[in-house]
Protein backbone atom coordinates (compact mmCIF):
# COMPACT_ATOMS: atom_id res chain seq x y z
CA UNK A 1 0.00 0.00 0.00
CA UNK A 2 3.09 2.36 -0.36
CA UNK A 3 4.54 3.66 -3.45
CA UNK A 4 8.04 4.96 -3.78
CA UNK A 5 9.33 6.72 -7.11
CA UNK A 6 12.84 7.90 -6.06
CA UNK A 7 16.61 8.64 -6.75
CA UNK A 8 18.11 7.41 -3.74
CA UNK A 9 18.88 3.86 -2.86
CA UNK A 10 16.32 2.08 -0.47
CA UNK A 11 17.31 -0.47 2.95
CA UNK A 12 15.17 -3.68 2.04
CA UNK A 13 15.87 -4.77 5.76
CA UNK A 14 14.12 -1.54 7.09
CA UNK A 15 11.18 -2.00 4.68
CA UNK A 16 10.79 -5.68 5.36
CA UNK A 17 10.56 -4.74 9.14
CA UNK A 18 8.63 -1.69 8.99
CA UNK A 19 5.17 -3.69 6.81
CA UNK A 20 5.43 -6.41 9.18
CA UNK A 21 6.24 -4.57 12.49
CA UNK A 22 3.02 -5.55 14.90
CA UNK A 23 1.03 -7.25 12.25
CA UNK A 24 0.22 -10.70 13.42
CA UNK A 25 -1.84 -11.70 10.36
CA UNK A 26 0.98 -12.15 8.04
CA UNK A 27 2.10 -15.65 7.53
CA UNK A 28 4.24 -15.06 4.67
CA UNK A 29 6.36 -12.33 3.05
CA UNK A 30 7.85 -12.00 -0.39
CA UNK A 31 10.44 -9.56 -1.43
CA UNK A 32 11.92 -9.00 -4.17
CA UNK A 33 14.79 -6.70 -4.94
CA UNK A 34 16.22 -6.49 -8.80
CA UNK A 35 19.42 -5.07 -9.40
CA UNK A 36 21.67 -3.97 -12.12
CA UNK A 37 24.49 -6.92 -13.39
CA UNK A 38 27.22 -6.71 -14.95
CA UNK A 39 26.56 -8.54 -18.27
CA UNK A 40 30.38 -8.67 -19.28
CA UNK A 41 30.00 -6.87 -23.00
CA UNK A 42 28.67 -3.81 -21.36
CA UNK A 43 29.92 -1.59 -18.67
CA UNK A 44 27.13 -2.34 -17.22
CA UNK A 45 26.04 1.44 -15.74
CA UNK A 46 22.50 2.66 -16.70
CA UNK A 47 20.64 5.51 -16.32
CA UNK A 48 16.60 4.68 -15.67
CA UNK A 49 14.45 7.57 -17.46
CA UNK A 50 10.90 7.33 -15.85
CA UNK A 51 7.41 9.55 -16.69
CA UNK A 52 7.23 11.40 -13.44
CA UNK A 53 3.41 11.50 -12.45
CA UNK A 54 2.05 9.02 -14.58
CA UNK A 55 4.81 6.39 -12.77
CA UNK A 56 3.47 6.76 -9.16
CA UNK A 57 -0.40 6.47 -10.86
CA UNK A 58 0.10 3.27 -12.19
CA UNK A 59 1.76 2.09 -9.54
CA UNK A 60 -0.67 2.91 -7.36
CA UNK A 61 -3.16 1.61 -9.60
CA UNK A 62 -1.24 -2.29 -10.15
CA UNK A 63 -0.70 -2.08 -6.12
CA UNK A 64 -4.72 -1.50 -5.47
CA UNK A 65 -5.08 -4.64 -8.12
CA UNK A 66 -2.57 -6.38 -6.44
CA UNK A 67 -4.70 -5.88 -3.36
CA UNK A 68 -8.07 -7.15 -5.16
CA UNK A 69 -6.29 -10.55 -6.63
CA UNK A 70 -5.18 -11.50 -3.33
CA UNK A 71 -5.42 -11.57 0.60
CA UNK A 72 -2.38 -9.05 1.17
CA UNK A 73 -1.84 -7.24 4.20
CA UNK A 74 0.59 -4.91 3.29
CA UNK A 75 2.66 -4.16 0.15
CA UNK A 76 5.53 -2.19 -0.73
CA UNK A 77 6.73 -0.95 -4.59
CA UNK A 78 9.65 0.91 -4.49
CA UNK A 79 11.20 1.90 -8.04
CA UNK A 80 14.68 3.84 -8.38
CA UNK A 81 15.28 6.28 -11.22
CA UNK A 82 18.51 8.27 -12.37
CA UNK A 83 22.19 6.59 -12.87
CA UNK A 84 22.98 3.45 -11.82
CA UNK A 85 25.64 0.79 -11.16
CA UNK A 86 26.55 -2.73 -10.92
CA UNK A 87 25.23 -4.21 -7.92
CA UNK A 88 22.96 -0.92 -7.05
CA UNK A 89 19.15 -2.04 -6.07
CA UNK A 90 16.68 -1.03 -8.94
CA UNK A 91 13.45 -2.00 -7.45
CA UNK A 92 12.11 -3.46 -4.52
CA UNK A 93 8.42 -5.54 -4.46
CA UNK A 94 7.51 -6.93 -1.07
CA UNK A 95 4.06 -8.51 -0.21
CA UNK A 96 2.60 -10.23 2.85
CA UNK A 97 -0.16 -11.92 3.58
CA UNK A 98 -1.74 -14.64 5.83
CA UNK A 99 -1.08 -17.46 2.81
CA UNK A 100 2.11 -17.57 1.38
CA UNK A 101 0.91 -18.54 -2.03
CA UNK A 102 -0.06 -14.99 -2.24
CA UNK A 103 2.89 -13.54 -1.15
CA UNK A 104 4.71 -15.60 -3.82
CA UNK A 105 1.81 -14.93 -6.76
CA UNK A 106 1.34 -11.08 -5.71
CA UNK A 107 4.77 -10.33 -5.30
CA UNK A 108 5.68 -11.47 -8.91
CA UNK A 109 2.71 -10.30 -10.56
CA UNK A 110 4.02 -6.75 -9.46
CA UNK A 111 7.30 -7.39 -10.74
CA UNK A 112 6.28 -8.81 -13.90
CA UNK A 113 4.31 -5.59 -14.65
CA UNK A 114 6.85 -3.39 -13.53
CA UNK A 115 8.55 -4.91 -16.29
CA UNK A 116 6.59 -4.03 -19.15
CA UNK A 117 4.27 -1.86 -18.18
CA UNK A 118 5.37 0.88 -15.60
CA UNK A 119 6.86 4.14 -17.60
CA UNK A 120 10.42 3.25 -17.19
CA UNK A 121 13.26 3.07 -19.83
CA UNK A 122 16.96 2.06 -19.18
CA UNK A 123 20.10 3.77 -21.06
CA UNK A 124 22.55 1.16 -21.06
CA UNK A 125 26.49 2.61 -21.11
CA UNK A 126 28.50 0.39 -23.32
CA UNK A 127 32.36 0.01 -23.10
CA UNK A 128 32.91 2.10 -26.01
CA UNK A 129 31.82 4.76 -24.40
CA UNK A 130 28.34 5.18 -26.20
CA UNK A 131 24.82 4.33 -25.07
CA UNK A 132 22.27 2.44 -26.33
CA UNK A 133 18.37 2.29 -24.86
CA UNK A 134 17.33 -0.92 -23.79
CA UNK A 135 14.91 -2.90 -26.28
CA UNK A 136 11.87 -4.11 -24.44
CA UNK A 137 12.01 -8.19 -24.10
CA UNK A 138 9.35 -10.86 -25.77
CA UNK A 139 9.88 -12.88 -22.98
CA UNK A 140 9.12 -9.62 -20.18
CA UNK A 141 6.15 -9.49 -22.34
CA UNK A 142 5.06 -13.25 -21.67
CA UNK A 143 5.64 -12.98 -18.15
CA UNK A 144 3.45 -10.46 -17.62
CA UNK A 145 1.11 -12.02 -20.09
CA UNK A 146 0.28 -15.08 -17.73
CA UNK A 147 -1.29 -12.82 -15.28
CA UNK A 148 -3.89 -11.68 -17.71
CA UNK A 149 -5.20 -14.76 -18.12
CA UNK A 150 -6.73 -14.78 -14.70
CA UNK A 151 -8.14 -11.48 -15.02
CA UNK A 152 -12.17 -11.08 -13.84
CA UNK B 1 -1.78 20.89 -25.23
CA UNK B 2 1.32 19.30 -23.95
CA UNK B 3 3.09 17.13 -25.62
CA UNK B 4 5.79 14.40 -23.86
CA UNK B 5 8.60 12.42 -25.53
CA UNK B 6 10.92 9.90 -23.75
CA UNK B 7 13.78 8.04 -23.86
CA UNK B 8 15.11 7.14 -27.47
CA UNK B 9 11.74 8.94 -29.00
CA UNK B 10 13.01 11.95 -27.03
CA UNK B 11 16.37 11.58 -28.43
CA UNK B 12 15.83 10.97 -31.90
CA UNK B 13 13.51 14.16 -32.08
CA UNK B 14 15.51 15.94 -29.85
CA UNK B 15 12.80 17.41 -27.80
CA UNK B 16 11.45 16.64 -24.43
CA UNK B 17 8.40 18.42 -23.97
CA UNK B 18 6.27 20.61 -25.92
CA UNK B 19 3.06 23.01 -26.44
CA UNK B 20 0.88 22.49 -29.23
CA UNK B 21 -2.21 23.84 -30.43
CA UNK B 22 -3.14 21.08 -33.50
CA UNK B 23 -6.12 21.95 -35.59
CA UNK B 24 -9.30 21.20 -34.81
CA UNK B 25 -9.39 17.29 -37.39
CA UNK B 26 -6.91 16.05 -34.99
CA UNK B 27 -9.51 14.42 -33.05
CA UNK B 28 -7.38 11.30 -32.06
CA UNK B 29 -3.84 9.61 -31.32
CA UNK B 30 -3.72 8.36 -34.81
CA UNK B 31 -4.34 11.72 -36.33
CA UNK B 32 -1.97 13.98 -33.52
CA UNK B 33 0.37 11.27 -34.69
CA UNK B 34 0.16 11.76 -38.55
CA UNK B 35 0.63 15.38 -38.14
CA UNK B 36 3.33 15.28 -35.70
CA UNK B 37 5.11 13.16 -38.44
CA UNK B 38 4.35 16.12 -40.96
CA UNK B 39 6.44 18.50 -38.55
CA UNK B 40 10.04 17.57 -39.91
CA UNK B 41 12.29 14.33 -40.98
CA UNK B 42 12.88 13.86 -37.45
CA UNK B 43 9.53 13.58 -36.61
CA UNK B 44 8.98 11.73 -39.43
CA UNK B 45 11.74 9.08 -39.22
CA UNK B 46 10.75 8.78 -34.97
CA UNK B 47 7.05 8.18 -34.94
CA UNK B 48 7.78 5.83 -38.27
CA UNK B 49 7.01 2.68 -36.81
CA UNK B 50 3.92 3.13 -34.75
CA UNK B 51 4.02 -0.52 -33.32
CA UNK B 52 7.36 0.44 -31.66
CA UNK B 53 5.38 3.51 -30.11
CA UNK B 54 3.23 3.81 -26.34
CA UNK B 55 1.08 6.48 -26.23
CA UNK B 56 -0.61 7.67 -23.13
CA UNK B 57 -3.12 10.73 -22.95
CA UNK B 58 -3.53 12.81 -19.59
CA UNK B 59 -1.46 9.63 -18.45
CA UNK B 60 -3.57 7.02 -18.91
CA UNK B 61 -1.92 4.16 -21.62
CA UNK B 62 -4.05 5.14 -25.46
CA UNK B 63 -4.39 3.80 -28.24
CA UNK B 64 -4.59 4.87 -31.85
CA UNK B 65 -8.30 5.17 -32.13
CA UNK B 66 -8.41 6.95 -28.66
CA UNK B 67 -10.28 10.46 -28.69
CA UNK B 68 -8.23 13.51 -27.96
CA UNK B 69 -11.32 15.47 -26.69
CA UNK B 70 -10.42 17.25 -23.47
CA UNK B 71 -6.91 16.11 -23.92
CA UNK B 72 -4.37 18.45 -22.39
CA UNK B 73 -1.36 16.17 -21.55
CA UNK B 74 -0.06 13.35 -24.46
CA UNK B 75 3.11 11.71 -24.07
CA UNK B 76 4.51 9.05 -26.80
CA UNK B 77 7.50 6.67 -25.79
CA UNK B 78 9.05 3.14 -26.49
CA UNK B 79 8.00 -0.10 -25.16
CA UNK B 80 8.91 0.11 -21.11
CA UNK B 81 11.82 -1.28 -20.06
CA UNK B 82 11.53 -1.24 -15.90
CA UNK B 83 11.51 -3.24 -12.88
CA UNK C 1 24.96 -22.02 -0.21
CA UNK C 2 24.15 -21.55 3.71
CA UNK C 3 21.84 -23.42 5.76
CA UNK C 4 21.39 -22.66 9.95
CA UNK C 5 19.03 -24.31 12.23
CA UNK C 6 18.88 -22.22 14.94
CA UNK C 7 16.77 -21.19 18.01
CA UNK C 8 17.91 -18.02 17.42
CA UNK C 9 15.85 -14.77 15.42
CA UNK C 10 17.45 -13.77 12.65
CA UNK C 11 17.79 -10.54 11.23
CA UNK C 12 16.13 -10.70 7.19
CA UNK C 13 17.76 -7.63 5.66
CA UNK C 14 21.82 -8.40 7.31
CA UNK C 15 20.86 -11.91 5.20
CA UNK C 16 19.70 -10.18 2.22
CA UNK C 17 22.85 -7.60 2.01
CA UNK C 18 25.39 -10.48 3.04
CA UNK C 19 24.31 -12.70 0.61
CA UNK C 20 24.31 -10.30 -2.57
CA UNK C 21 27.38 -8.12 -1.31
CA UNK C 22 30.00 -6.94 -4.10
CA UNK C 23 28.35 -9.94 -6.31
CA UNK C 24 27.50 -8.36 -9.75
CA UNK C 25 25.97 -11.09 -11.72
CA UNK C 26 22.86 -10.87 -9.51
CA UNK C 27 19.77 -9.68 -10.90
CA UNK C 28 17.32 -10.47 -9.05
CA UNK C 29 16.90 -11.70 -5.10
CA UNK C 30 13.82 -13.18 -4.00
CA UNK C 31 13.45 -13.64 0.31
CA UNK C 32 10.40 -15.17 1.53
CA UNK C 33 9.88 -14.96 5.66
CA UNK C 34 7.47 -17.71 7.21
CA UNK C 35 5.93 -15.67 10.65
CA UNK C 36 4.22 -17.52 13.47
CA UNK C 37 0.40 -15.80 12.60
CA UNK C 38 -2.18 -15.50 15.17
CA UNK C 39 -4.96 -17.49 13.88
CA UNK C 40 -7.57 -16.55 16.08
CA UNK C 41 -8.74 -19.53 17.86
CA UNK C 42 -5.68 -20.63 19.04
CA UNK C 43 -3.52 -18.44 21.10
CA UNK C 44 -0.66 -18.85 18.39
CA UNK C 45 2.14 -19.64 20.16
CA UNK C 46 4.08 -22.90 19.06
CA UNK C 47 7.11 -25.20 19.80
CA UNK C 48 8.84 -26.33 17.05
CA UNK C 49 10.50 -29.88 17.31
CA UNK C 50 12.87 -30.86 14.89
CA UNK C 51 15.35 -34.04 14.51
CA UNK C 52 19.11 -32.63 14.93
CA UNK C 53 21.25 -33.99 12.58
CA UNK C 54 18.84 -35.14 9.60
CA UNK C 55 17.57 -31.42 9.71
CA UNK C 56 21.13 -29.96 8.53
CA UNK C 57 21.64 -32.66 6.41
CA UNK C 58 18.19 -32.65 4.04
CA UNK C 59 18.25 -28.71 4.49
CA UNK C 60 21.92 -28.90 2.73
CA UNK C 61 20.89 -31.67 0.01
CA UNK C 62 17.95 -29.11 -0.87
CA UNK C 63 20.07 -26.81 -1.61
CA UNK C 64 22.50 -28.51 -3.23
CA UNK C 65 19.46 -29.59 -5.90
CA UNK C 66 18.33 -25.90 -6.28
CA UNK C 67 21.61 -24.95 -6.78
CA UNK C 68 21.90 -27.76 -10.01
CA UNK C 69 18.11 -26.75 -11.18
CA UNK C 70 18.73 -23.07 -11.35
CA UNK C 71 21.42 -20.67 -12.18
CA UNK C 72 22.24 -19.55 -8.94
CA UNK C 73 24.39 -17.29 -7.77
CA UNK C 74 23.60 -17.67 -3.45
CA UNK C 75 21.49 -19.05 -1.40
CA UNK C 76 20.49 -19.35 2.00
CA UNK C 77 18.33 -21.37 3.87
CA UNK C 78 17.40 -20.53 7.72
CA UNK C 79 14.78 -22.47 10.09
CA UNK C 80 14.23 -21.74 13.84
CA UNK C 81 13.21 -24.23 16.20
CA UNK C 82 12.07 -23.69 19.95
CA UNK C 83 9.20 -21.75 21.39
CA UNK C 84 7.99 -18.90 18.76
CA UNK C 85 5.40 -16.05 19.35
CA UNK C 86 2.79 -14.79 16.82
CA UNK C 87 4.62 -12.45 14.92
CA UNK C 88 8.01 -14.40 15.34
CA UNK C 89 9.96 -15.00 12.56
CA UNK C 90 10.11 -19.24 11.72
CA UNK C 91 11.68 -19.28 8.58
CA UNK C 92 13.80 -17.27 5.96
CA UNK C 93 14.61 -18.41 2.46
CA UNK C 94 16.68 -16.23 0.50
CA UNK C 95 17.73 -17.42 -3.35
CA UNK C 96 20.06 -14.79 -6.18
CA UNK C 97 20.54 -15.50 -9.41
CA UNK C 98 20.78 -13.63 -12.87
CA UNK C 99 17.59 -13.84 -13.92
CA UNK C 100 14.33 -13.30 -11.67
CA UNK C 101 12.18 -16.04 -13.12
CA UNK C 102 15.12 -18.74 -11.18
CA UNK C 103 15.29 -16.55 -7.80
CA UNK C 104 11.45 -16.59 -8.16
CA UNK C 105 11.18 -20.45 -8.78
CA UNK C 106 14.14 -21.54 -6.39
CA UNK C 107 12.91 -19.53 -3.60
CA UNK C 108 9.55 -21.15 -3.68
CA UNK C 109 10.88 -24.72 -4.07
CA UNK C 110 12.74 -24.36 -1.05
CA UNK C 111 9.52 -23.28 0.83
CA UNK C 112 7.61 -25.84 -0.63
CA UNK C 113 9.89 -28.53 0.33
CA UNK C 114 10.53 -27.01 3.34
CA UNK C 115 6.72 -27.35 4.61
CA UNK C 116 6.67 -31.12 3.84
CA UNK C 117 9.75 -32.60 3.85
CA UNK C 118 12.13 -30.93 6.21
CA UNK C 119 12.05 -33.06 9.91
CA UNK C 120 10.33 -30.45 11.85
CA UNK C 121 6.68 -30.52 13.67
CA UNK C 122 4.67 -27.47 15.46
CA UNK C 123 3.13 -28.13 18.65
CA UNK C 124 0.57 -25.39 18.73
CA UNK C 125 -0.73 -23.79 22.48
CA UNK C 126 -4.88 -23.31 22.27
CA UNK C 127 -6.98 -20.64 24.41
CA UNK C 128 -7.92 -23.38 26.85
CA UNK C 129 -3.91 -24.07 27.85
CA UNK C 130 -3.95 -27.52 25.63
CA UNK C 131 -1.36 -28.62 23.17
CA UNK C 132 -2.01 -29.97 20.06
CA UNK C 133 0.27 -31.15 17.36
CA UNK C 134 -0.48 -29.45 13.73
CA UNK C 135 -1.49 -31.99 11.39
CA UNK C 136 0.03 -31.93 7.58
CA UNK C 137 -1.94 -30.55 5.23
CA UNK C 138 -2.59 -31.73 1.94
CA UNK C 139 -2.57 -28.34 0.29
CA UNK C 140 1.30 -28.09 1.78
CA UNK C 141 2.21 -31.65 -0.17
CA UNK C 142 0.20 -30.43 -3.70
CA UNK C 143 2.67 -27.42 -3.32
CA UNK C 144 5.83 -29.59 -3.10
CA UNK C 145 4.36 -32.13 -5.49
CA UNK C 146 4.41 -29.51 -8.34
CA UNK C 147 7.87 -29.23 -8.37
CA UNK C 148 8.42 -32.87 -8.20
CA UNK C 149 6.86 -33.26 -11.98
CA UNK C 150 9.76 -31.77 -13.39
CA UNK C 151 12.31 -33.86 -12.02
CA UNK C 152 14.94 -34.97 -14.28
CA UNK D 1 20.50 -49.88 17.56
CA UNK D 2 19.31 -46.23 18.37
CA UNK D 3 15.26 -45.73 18.04
CA UNK D 4 14.29 -42.24 17.66
CA UNK D 5 10.57 -40.70 18.08
CA UNK D 6 9.66 -37.22 17.24
CA UNK D 7 6.33 -34.91 18.35
CA UNK D 8 3.27 -36.67 18.41
CA UNK D 9 4.83 -40.16 18.46
CA UNK D 10 7.42 -39.31 20.99
CA UNK D 11 4.55 -38.26 23.54
CA UNK D 12 2.20 -41.21 22.80
CA UNK D 13 4.81 -43.58 23.46
CA UNK D 14 6.31 -41.84 26.52
CA UNK D 15 9.93 -41.76 25.04
CA UNK D 16 11.78 -39.81 23.03
CA UNK D 17 15.29 -42.22 22.12
CA UNK D 18 16.47 -45.69 23.25
CA UNK D 19 18.75 -48.16 22.53
CA UNK D 20 16.88 -51.65 21.42
CA UNK D 21 18.33 -55.04 20.31
CA UNK D 22 15.72 -56.71 18.00
CA UNK D 23 16.20 -60.74 17.55
CA UNK D 24 18.52 -61.11 13.63
CA UNK D 25 15.04 -61.79 12.63
CA UNK D 26 14.22 -58.46 11.71
CA UNK D 27 15.57 -57.50 8.79
CA UNK D 28 13.67 -54.46 7.44
CA UNK D 29 11.21 -51.54 8.65
CA UNK D 30 8.03 -53.23 8.41
CA UNK D 31 9.40 -56.08 10.62
CA UNK D 32 11.02 -53.48 12.90
CA UNK D 33 7.60 -51.85 13.36
CA UNK D 34 5.98 -54.71 13.93
CA UNK D 35 8.24 -56.22 16.90
CA UNK D 36 7.59 -52.66 18.45
CA UNK D 37 4.25 -52.80 18.28
CA UNK D 38 4.28 -55.95 20.71
CA UNK D 39 6.40 -54.23 22.96
CA UNK D 40 3.03 -52.96 25.27
CA UNK D 41 -0.14 -50.92 24.24
CA UNK D 42 1.46 -47.30 24.54
CA UNK D 43 4.06 -48.71 21.26
CA UNK D 44 0.50 -50.86 19.63
CA UNK D 45 -1.67 -47.76 19.50
CA UNK D 46 1.21 -45.29 18.48
CA UNK D 47 2.59 -47.19 15.59
CA UNK D 48 -1.08 -48.85 14.45
CA UNK D 49 -1.59 -46.71 11.30
CA UNK D 50 1.97 -46.93 9.13
CA UNK D 51 0.41 -44.42 6.33
CA UNK D 52 0.56 -41.60 9.31
CA UNK D 53 4.46 -42.78 10.30
CA UNK D 54 7.75 -41.46 8.37
CA UNK D 55 10.97 -43.49 8.84
CA UNK D 56 14.11 -42.61 8.45
CA UNK D 57 17.43 -44.92 8.75
CA UNK D 58 20.50 -43.31 9.23
CA UNK D 59 19.25 -39.73 8.71
CA UNK D 60 17.89 -40.86 5.19
CA UNK D 61 14.41 -41.30 4.41
CA UNK D 62 13.46 -44.89 4.06
CA UNK D 63 10.13 -47.18 3.49
CA UNK D 64 8.67 -50.36 4.81
CA UNK D 65 10.98 -52.67 2.50
CA UNK D 66 14.20 -50.75 3.47
CA UNK D 67 16.89 -53.02 4.71
CA UNK D 68 18.15 -52.54 8.60
CA UNK D 69 21.90 -54.40 7.66
CA UNK D 70 23.87 -52.11 8.93
CA UNK D 71 21.29 -49.48 10.80
CA UNK D 72 22.71 -47.77 13.61
CA UNK D 73 20.20 -45.24 13.99
CA UNK D 74 16.27 -45.20 13.14
CA UNK D 75 13.58 -42.44 13.86
CA UNK D 76 10.00 -42.61 13.61
CA UNK D 77 7.70 -39.53 13.57
CA UNK D 78 4.83 -38.13 11.82
CA UNK D 79 4.48 -36.32 8.83
CA UNK D 80 6.49 -33.06 8.78
CA UNK D 81 4.67 -29.83 9.79
CA UNK D 82 7.87 -26.88 9.19
CA UNK D 83 8.29 -23.57 7.27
Amino acid sequence: MTIRVQREDFDVGAEIAALSAGNHRIGGLTSFTGLVRNMGASLGAMTLEHYPGMTEKMLAAIDAQAHERWPLEASLIIHRYGRLEPGDRIVLVITASPHRDAAFDSCRFLIDWLKTKAPFWKLEESADGGERWVAAKASDDHAAARWAKNEG
Amino acid sequence: MKILYFAGLRQRIGVGEEEIEPPPEIVDVAALIGWLRRRGPDFAEALADTSAIRIAVDQEFAAMDTSLAGAREVALFPPMTGG
